[in-house]
């Protein structure tokens, strides 16, 4: 159980970074930094992935945090 | 059984909050989900819950070999 | 053996689920209920999905039904 | 023979059922495959193989070190 | 160890095989041959997949080959 | 610490490969990647790498409750 739990919490990590990297990074790489406005827009999309999850979470009925 | 065990499964509950977070956020102006964003997410999650719950019903009759509804 | 069987009618299970959201859910999300054409649309989905997989398990020489 | 394993598995076998159904079913009206639509599966599922052989063909030359074809 | 690197290996060459698919094979399916063009440009995706696993595997300090 | 391995495991270096190879590679008329493309992968690898231990940091933070940045 705490395995699958595990799993799980590397799958998600592994989604998020997938659509976070999509939604906020642009694809013609034209250098290899980050810039300042993919930056904020990484660290707001994982805190509302998180959001995300957590709400979801609530509808499912899970009562332990997320 | 087999059917319910997918359901609840975590797998299921990665990919229903990946494809809600896809289809329903797509600013990044703030840290925070803004009202329409929640409403859309709930909306997104019930639904989801409610296809795969009947995904799942026709899928046992399917391989109970059933008659299914045209 | 047994449980490769089982973690393929389960990843068989999520593709289908996947699948069908997207081919018969619209993603604007304007209520929380499921329509009457939605609802159709998803029993004849699954429905045609079974049937994909059993012409595609002939091709491959499964003799055994899906 | 690590290929033909690979190619033979059922995860490669589910993601064929999904791949030809996308591409090749696009209408709910019915219940049942249509002929153009049993046709298109044929098709795209012999493709696949045939592609996936190819593919671990020269996936295992290459995991030998063997030159490729130009 | 052994098995992550099998599993991985796996992994690769169902992402490979899917993504040279999608951008080798016409996804009309008029036939049930793959046609020249399509054969040679499966060799080469094979090929510069292959550069590309190499490429990021030295960029993440992997020393092993492939 | 498990961020780390996450970060570090095999299933993140298929899927930064895929990602760069499907972004960057689109012409088949050679085997062998050329200059643009080449430089392309690198850029989109370095990217990826930052981008993710930037998610990896966000989410051990969010792991243990602090606070986010605005």
């Amino acid at each position: 159980m705490a395995e699958k739990e595990m799993e799980y919490r590397v799958e998600m990590f592994n989604k998020l970074t997938h659509t976070c990297f999509q939604k906020c990074v642009e694809s013609k790489y034209k250098d290899s930094e980050l810039n300042m406005g993919e930056n904020s827009c990484i660290d707001r999309c994982v805190a509302k992935y998180w959001q995300v999850t957590n709400l979801v979470g609530v509808l499912l009925g899970n009562n332990r945090p997320m | 059984i087999e059917q319910l065990q997918v359901r609840d499964s975590l797998r299921m509950y990665n990919s229903l909050v990946e494809r809600c977070f896809t289809d329903c956020v797509d600013s990044f102006k703030r840290k925070t989900l803004d009202k329409q964003e929640e409403t859309c997410v709930r909306r997104c999650a019930e639904k989801f819950l409610k296809h795969s719950m009947r995904v799942g019903l026709r899928f046992a009759e399917l391989n109970q070999g059933a008659p299914t509804p045209d």
